[in-house]
């Protein structure tokens, strides 16, 4: 069974097509990319998964369980999570507990355990420190896990964002543009660590990028999206000669 | 991360060090006859509103939303409890009273908190403030017309004092504007512990805050006050998180509309107006959104301070007025912060170069 | 008849409420803050007449004039001093707090100066009642003027903010200062611009509130400017015909709530009814309930 | 020096919505004490009026205030002003320092200690003393009420009254509200007055509402008696109110600022040429006989300067039962509970003037 | 004399400093490119010409000129637009309404239709949207409305930040030829980039920005074989 199915899949913005009659299939512990011209649809399409847009038609399967319209905060707990092109970190918290916040459906202790500081408050939370760090050592930032978030460089809350995505230890994925700001050397670090994150803990990922050298360099396969609408599927190697996605996408 | 944790932990234990030295502070100052009839009586009504501001700040610093409707949970906090002193003054002592009136004053306020909250919390920014605020007028003018008294029967509530009919011998409690009066001669026996019970009081409620908001509620509740959508997607659920925190300042601004009712021979119900959730708003935003300890010390100044202009007359609310726009220009322009930073910057590099030499 | 005569008082009331609401969406709608003093604008304005009026003599005309030369200027200079410079402050609150001081501040000048004895409005507005159904509906001159000011105000605003230059400079202003200042807009002279309309129309609410309700203490702004605050939400703050609408609703909620259902509790009334519309459609009537693009 | 002199405390509303009757208070304060120094003070002594303690109306601020005032050196206390504040102060100052309260109606104000005195009639025997007035005189049979629920005084004199209608025959035909914050609009509530039949409005509330009312029901061509009571007085001297709206307006008063006998002649003058011509209100001229009230009793009692607070206070006290008083608001003798017995006049506004109705 | 001549600049942030006295020129016609790592202090320093920041220390000359305490928006009336980070569009507004705020300085009602048809051109994307709320717009899309803006002021020097970041390839590729388009109409470029190697292939010449110093600059071409830029920006 694939890991996400998604068939039939539209959602209008008045009268603009956004997302027209999409489909996608990704098998488990694929790197799928999805690209396509600027306002082809492709956040839309991580709205529509997450349950931040309702499609008007269409139906999405994670795993075999159709999650088609359910709320943002179901669809996490059923396995999905992502990141956002504009960074959303909670700036004023820091580092290490903006992970422990994705930790927040996993390891569980109730409020009044919390604000009277039973025993089983310092169990959970020194297991939650213990996960969370280890987390941030995938991605580097174990170093700076006492800093406010919003103080992070770029390219380090990218990472972060990854890493908070992580910890609510989803089956799927997103990443939407995880290099744009990034220099060359940055973004080959990032590949990199997205491979690991992908081997070390089995997830399937699809992300979104424009940066040809990423994609090409780790995704196995590939759909692009022109006017809502799927262009391309397929193999990356073979999608990114299609001359149509030369054309509308990569130009020569 | 080890430090991490430390830092948090010995934050709490400053910020209760802070409380309590103030508090032996005073002691030494009223046992040695240095502190004025002024100030003592200043004393019990500053805990009230820091027990007050903490809890707003609890809303408005920690959950992001901006509340101006917290007197109404004072109100309802102060009212419920005052009834539960009158009616059960001939049967418990004061003690067991005075603890149960707490308990009895923020549970109803939390009951009111979650009723306001679960319709409320959906809304964001300005819209919210105005609801509050809606919310605490109708509070207002609710018990504006409520008028209850007890007789042998038992329990009588109407809405105009001619309703009642109380039987002979029946005593009227809260009587619509004219509101609840006698309630600290209820407690004219435990008088003199009223401030060190505000302190108490104060402890707790930081200590229930602090710990809250240290844990994974409180995560939750920040997670949700700095990104609304990152939260959801990470599973968190706003609205639940929303109401906890909402629920909980709505407890302990009862637990201060307790302590003000208990405190005072009389209650009247005009008292809770916006203008008071306004002026507890002040005290949060000055001390410091998210910051407990600022919380206090900006009640106690701000509180105290249209108290010791009294030498101004005339003049003494608009010194209030003056000195309050400049302490938050001096407190929150970026021009002024900077100017702060850098003399601080200015006095550790002066002290290092003393420590070199 | 009555219905129709209570919703007469309805909307001379609402007018009222609509003429202090579109000064403070109009501040609130480009500066983004909402001003806790422009109720007390309001009363120093009505102040200005009455003293201009009474003691200088002065004719009603030049009276109006000159109160309203003195609420721009006030509204320009409390501006420039209490909130320029908290705008870029980390919060927003910062200023709404300075804002209530500022409210502070004129309440308790106004004390000093005028005392605190209530004191009865001059009429200044001498336009006669309209009378319809052969005298059984008596609509007030002061409410005539206020309808039709509020319908000019409306217009005016809605025509300079969208069609003039100026305008749109607000517009970009409102929605991100940095930006608009790259474009050219001078965002200080833009934002004083509007604090000068705001108090300027704050002035002309003055002259129609005390004119309607003819007593004047230096308290007599402040729950007006609530209740117009809550009649900007309530048509979807920032929104110039929103605010015009809210006022008016309102006005005829509070005064068939009284009518129907109790004086006492009709301000409770009033607010439920808020509540309920806000919680239908959370960005009040008019107000755009704008998508966040994620 | 100051061993020499009597202290004296004032509270009231000096800022805030009730900022004109606070301030109507301290004012006349002021000016008895400046009589009295001249005539002998108290007990040869003579007082001095401390600068005025602010309570805006809330009665925390009000204690606040007590405590300021005996910091700085307060040993009688002429306030509360109003009565919620007047019950809180009140509570602290029992058996403790003299407390006299020229305006606090409510019942409750000075029940806390023995030592708690008033110059004014309570709410409830106003509202009693108002229908039987009515009913006696044949002034209606269907009356109408119209107050602010909100505030203390109006809804304890209104509710007196509506209960003592029923004992003196008059029935209530229109009893509406309103609150202090809704107080301009008052369109509604004239409207159903007019429609009830009511023959006479009874209006129990301060004279800057009642000022609006007069001008709102003139509009609406409400055409029914008007009957107020002492804090209707007072109505005839707001700033460039139409007195022709105030013409018939009766008010069960002690004191009218209108008054030609010598005593308030020379109390309105003596305010006016100290507060820039502004005439003397209910609350002015009752303080001025607190002040005379308090000459008298420390006069029987014989204090001196140098006691202590509770002395005064129980000596204070105790002569109070012991003296009468003359003055601007009538023959006044006190209780032993603090009431003050002396008998309201009824009067009427006419050609822009109070006249005796008698 | 050069068009820009910037000396010595010290910018704080609070107290943290970001830029430590940074000096370079800018030749009338030229197109530059700024280089350098996240945080090096690109942003800050267009923000400080365009007078978004104001310098601690230092000064800016434009056409001869001192602008360092010239505020904003009389920046812009003297020929300078900036294409801000992160796009800045004005999201409630339209994009036609957008498009003309970018005139806001401009009088001539004839001329400024004028630009506006030209942008149409550059950009058709854009008038095909014109009527849409900006905010809704796609990145890229928003990226075109920001560029055309600034066109809009009809600037003799165009300052951009990061313009391509978020872009297609081809939209990259187009980009780049619309600034050189810009360039060759006479219109002077200084060009923030994190993409190295497509700014130092159509620029003049180049400052490389680490740290808020500059630590090397040349001709874009030499800077473009050098190992060290090759190592640390081109990722070669
Ligand atoms: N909430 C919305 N309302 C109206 N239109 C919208 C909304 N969200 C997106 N759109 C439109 O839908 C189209 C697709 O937008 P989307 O953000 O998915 O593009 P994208 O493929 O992610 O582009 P980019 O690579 O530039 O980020 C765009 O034309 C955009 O203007
Ligand atoms: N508002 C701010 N407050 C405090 N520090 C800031 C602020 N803005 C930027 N900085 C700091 O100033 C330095 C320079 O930032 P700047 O934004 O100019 O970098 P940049 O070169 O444009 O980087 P990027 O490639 O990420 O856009 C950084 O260290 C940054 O953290
Ligand atoms: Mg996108
Ligand atoms: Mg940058």
């Amino acid at each position: 069974m694939a890991m996400l199915e998604v068939n039939n899949l539209s959602i209008q913005f008045g009268g603009l097509h956004a997302v027209d009659n999409f489909q996608l299939k990704i098998e488990k512990g694929e790197l799928y990319g999805l690209i396509g011209p600027n306002g082809a649809g492709k956040t839309t399409v991580f709205n529509l998964l997450t349950g931040v847009y309702k499609p008007t038609e269409g139906i999405i399967k994670l795993d075999g369980q159709d999650i088609t319209g359910k709320s943002i905060i179901d669809i996490n707990k059923a396995g999905i999570a992502r990141t956002f092109q504009n960074i959303r970190l909670f700036k004023d918290m820091t580092v290490l507990d903006n992970v422990k916040a994705g930790l927040h459906n996993h390891y569980k202790y109730s409020t009044l355990t919390g604000i009277l500081r039973l025993p089983k408050y310092f169990k959970v939370e020194k297991e939650m420190n213990e996960r969370a760090m280890e987390i941030l050592k995938v991605f580097n930032l174990d170093q700076e896990a006492g800093l406010l978030a919003g103080n992070l460089p770029y390219g380090k809350q990218r990472k972060l964002e990854i890493a908070r995505a992580l910890a609510t230890d989803p089956k799927l994925l997103l990443l939407d543009e995880p290099a744009a700001g990034m220099n060359p050397n940055e973004t080959q670090e990032l590949m990199d660590t997205i491979r690991f994150v992908r081997d070390h803990f089995n997830m399937t990922i699809l992300l979104i990028e424009h940066d040809m050298k990423l994609v090409g360099g780790i995704c196995e396969e590939l759909t692009v999206l022109n006017f809502g609408q799927v262009l391309c599927q397929g193999e990356t190697a073979k999608v990114l000669k299609d001359p149509a996605v030369v054309t509308a996408y990569l130009g020569e | 991360m080890k430090k991490n944790m430390n830092k948090t932990t010995k934050n709490n234990f400053i910020t209760y060090g802070m409380v309590i030295a103030i508090f032996v502070v005073v002691q030494i100052l009223s046992s040695t006859g240095n502190l004025s009839r002024l100030l003592t009586g200043l004393l019990v009504p500053i805990c009230v509103y820091i027990i007050a501001s903490l809890s707003l700040n609890l809303v408005v610093g920690y959950s992001g939303e901006l509340s101006l409707g917290h007197a109404g949970f004072m109100c309802v906090g102060a009212y419920s409890s005052a009834l539960f002193s009158h009616v059960t003054s001939d049967v418990l002592p004061s003690v067991p009273r005075l603890i149960l009136a707490l308990l009895v004053g923020a549970a109803v306020a939390a009951v009111f908190g979650v009723l306001i909250g679960i319709p409320v919390l959906r809304l964001r920014g300005d819209y919210l403030a105005i609801v509050t605020l809606a919310f605490g007028e109708i509070i207002k003018n609710l018990i504006n017309i409520l008028y209850v008294g007890v007789d042998d029967k038992g329990l009588h509530v109407a809405t105009s004092a001619a309703n009642l009919k109380l039987d002979p011998g029946g005593k009227q409690i809260i009587k619509g504007a004219l509101g609840v009066s006698g309630t600290a001669t209820l407690y004219k026996d435990i008088k003199d512990y009223f401030f060190l019970i505000g302190v108490i009081l104060v402890l707790v409620v930081l200590f229930i805050i602090q710990n809250l908001v240290n844990s994974g509620s409180g995560r939750a509740i920040t997670s949700t006050r700095d990104n609304r959508i990152a939260a959801e997607s990470i599973g968190i659920n706003v609205t639940k998180n929303k109401l906890l925190a909402f629920t909980i300042s709505a407890a302990i601004a009862g637990v201060a509309g307790v302590l003000y009712a208990h405190n005072l021979s009389m209650l009247k119900v005009s008292i809770f107006d916006y203008n008071m959730s306004i002026t507890i708003l002040v005290y949060v935003i000055l001390g410091g959104m998210g910051n407990l300890r600022g919380s206090i010390l900006a009640t106690i100044v701000l509180y105290a301070l249209p108290e010791l202009l009294r030498g101004f007359s005339t003049y003494r609310m608009l010194i209030y007025a003056i000195v309050m726009i400049t302490m938050m220009l001096f407190n929150w322009a970026p021009a002024a912060r900077d100017f702060r930073s850098r003399i601080i910057e200015k006095i550790k590099g002066h002290v290092k170069e003393k420590e070199a030499a | 008849m009555s219905f129709i005569s209570y919703l007469k008082d309805g909307i001379s009331l609402g007018s009222i409420y609509a003429i202090i609401a579109l000064g403070y969406t109009m501040v609130y709608g480009i500066a983004k803050m909402l001003n806790f003093a422009h109720g007390d604008v309001i009363m120093v304005g009505a102040f200005v007449i009455l003293t201009a009026v009474t003691k200088a003599s002065m004719s009603p005309i030049l009276a109006i004039i000159l109160s309203v030369v003195i609420c721009t200027v006030a509204g320009v200079v409390i501006e420039a001093v209490a909130y320029r410079p908290l705008r870029k402050a980390s919060s927003n609150l910062a200023v709404l707090i300075t804002a209530i001081g500022v409210s502070y501040l004129l309440q308790n000048l106004a004390l000093l100066i005028f005392g605190a004895d209530a004191k009865s409005f001059v009429p200044v507005i001498n336009v006669p009642s309209l009378e319809l159904f052969g005298g059984q509906l008596t609509i007030k001159g002061v409410t005539i003027v206020t309808i039709l000011a509020c319908i000019v105000i409306m217009v005016g605003l809605q025509l300079f903010v969208k069609k003039t230059k100026p305008g749109r400079a607000m517009q970009a202003v409102s929605e991100d200062r940095d930006a608009a200042q790259l474009m050219g807009v001078n965002v200080n002279a833009t934002i004083s611009l509007t604090f000068a309309i705001g108090s300027g129309l704050a002035a002309i609410a003055g002259l129609l509130l005390c004119s309607a309700y003819p007593t004047l203490t230096p308290y007599t702004g402040a729950m007006p400017g609530i209740k117009a605050f809550v009649a900007a939400v309530f048509g979807g703050i920032g929104s110039i015909p929103g605010a015009m609408v809210g006022g008016i609703l309102l006005g005829v909620i509070e005064i068939f709530s009284k009518a129907y259902i109790s004086s006492q509790v009709a301000d409770a009334i009033v607010f439920a009814v808020l509540i309920i519309v806000l919680l239908v459609k959370p960005s009040g009537l008019f107000g755009k309930n704008i998508q966040e693009k994620v | 020096e100051s061993e020499e002199t009597f202290k004296i405390g004032v509270i009231g509303p000096m800022t805030g919505d009730y900022a004109q009757y606070g301030n109507g208070v301290y004012n006349a304060a002021k000016i008895a004490a400046d009589e009295i120094n001249a005539n002998g003070g108290f007990n040869g002594y003579q007082v001095e009026i401390l600068d005025a303690g602010d309570d805006q109306g809330d009665p925390e601020k009000a204690v606040n205030a007590y405590n300021d005032l005996l910091d700085k050196g307060m040993q009688m206390l002429c306030g509360t002003v109003t009565s919620g504040a007047c019950i809180a102060v009140g509570a602290e100052a029992a058996d403790s320092t003299f407390l006299f309260t020229p305006s606090a109606t409510a019942v409750d104000s000075i029940t806390a200690g023995d030592n708690e005195f008033r110059m004014c009639f309570t709410d409830p025997m106003q509202g009693t003393k108002s229908a039987e007035y009515i009913s006696e005189k044949g002034l209606a049979t269907k009356v109408a009420t119209l107050y602010d629920s909100m505030a203390d005084y109006n809804s304890g004199v209104h509710d007196a009254f509506v209960a003592a209608c029923a004992d003196y025959g008059l029935e209530v035909v229109a009893d509406e509200a309103y609150t202090t914050d809704n107080n301009t609009d008052f369109s509604v509530q004239l409207g159903k007055i007019k429609d009830s039949g009511a023959e006479l409005l009874f209006l129990p509330n301060y004279y800057s509402d009642n000022a609006l009312i007069l001008q709102q029901a003139h509009d609406l061509g409400l055409d029914m008696k008007i009957f107020g009571v002492d804090g209707m007085d007072g109505i005839l001297n707001v700033e460039n109110f139409d007195k022709s709206l105030a013409e018939g307006v009766m008010l069960l008063t002690p004191f009218s600022a209108t008054g030609d006998d010598e005593a308030t002649v020379k109390f309105v003058k003596a305010y006016g040429d100290a507060n820039n011509g502004e005439t003397p209100n209910q609350f002015a001229a009752d303080t001025y006989d607190v002040l005379y009230a308090m000459q008298a009793a420390a006069n029987d009692a014989g204090i001196t300067p140098d006691m202590s607070n509770e002395d005064i206070s129980a000596a204070m006290s105790a002569s109070m039962l012991n003296i009468t008083l003359d003055g601007l608001t009538g023959e006044a003798k006190w209780t032993e509970d603090g009431e003050c017995d002396k008998a309201p006049k009824a009067y009427v506004i006419k050609d822009g003037v109070y006249a005796s109705m008698e | 004399m050069a068009m820009l001549e910037v000396k010595d600049l010290h910018v704080y942030y609070g107290v943290i400093q970001a830029l430590k006295g940074i000096s370079f020129e800018v030749n009338q016609g030229e197109v530059i490119a700024l280089i350098g790592a996240n945080g090096a202090g690109k942003t800050t320093t267009l923000q400080t010409l365009t007078g978004l920041l104001s310098a601690k220390e230092g000064s800016v000359v434009f056409e001869g000129k001192d602008i360092t305490r010239v505020p904003a928006h009389k920046i812009v009336e003297m020929g300078i637009a900036h294409v801000p980070e992160g796009r800045r569009v004005f999201s409630d507004l339209s994009v036609y309404e957008n498009l003309i705020m970018g005139a806001y300085t401009r009088k001539d009602k004839a001329e400024i239709q004028e630009s506006l048809a030209g942008v149409y051109k550059r950009f058709p994307r854009l008038e095909e949207r014109k009527g849409q709320r900006a905010g809704t717009l796609s990145g890229g899309e928003q990226q075109m409305l920001a560029m055309g803006r600034a066109l809009m002021s009809k600037p003799r020097l165009i300052v951009m930040d990061e313009p391509s970041m978020g872009l297609s390839p081809i939209f990259v590729n187009e980009i780049f030829d619309i600034i050189r388009v810009v360039s060759e109409s006479g219109t002077t470029v200084l060009l923030v980039e994190q993409n190295a190697k497509k700014a130092l292939s159509i620029a003049d010449r180049a400052y490389v920005l680490e740290t808020g110093k500059i630590t090397m600059s040349g001709n874009a071409s030499d800077l473009l074989n050098d190992e060290a830029v090759q190592k640390a920006y081109l990722g070669e």
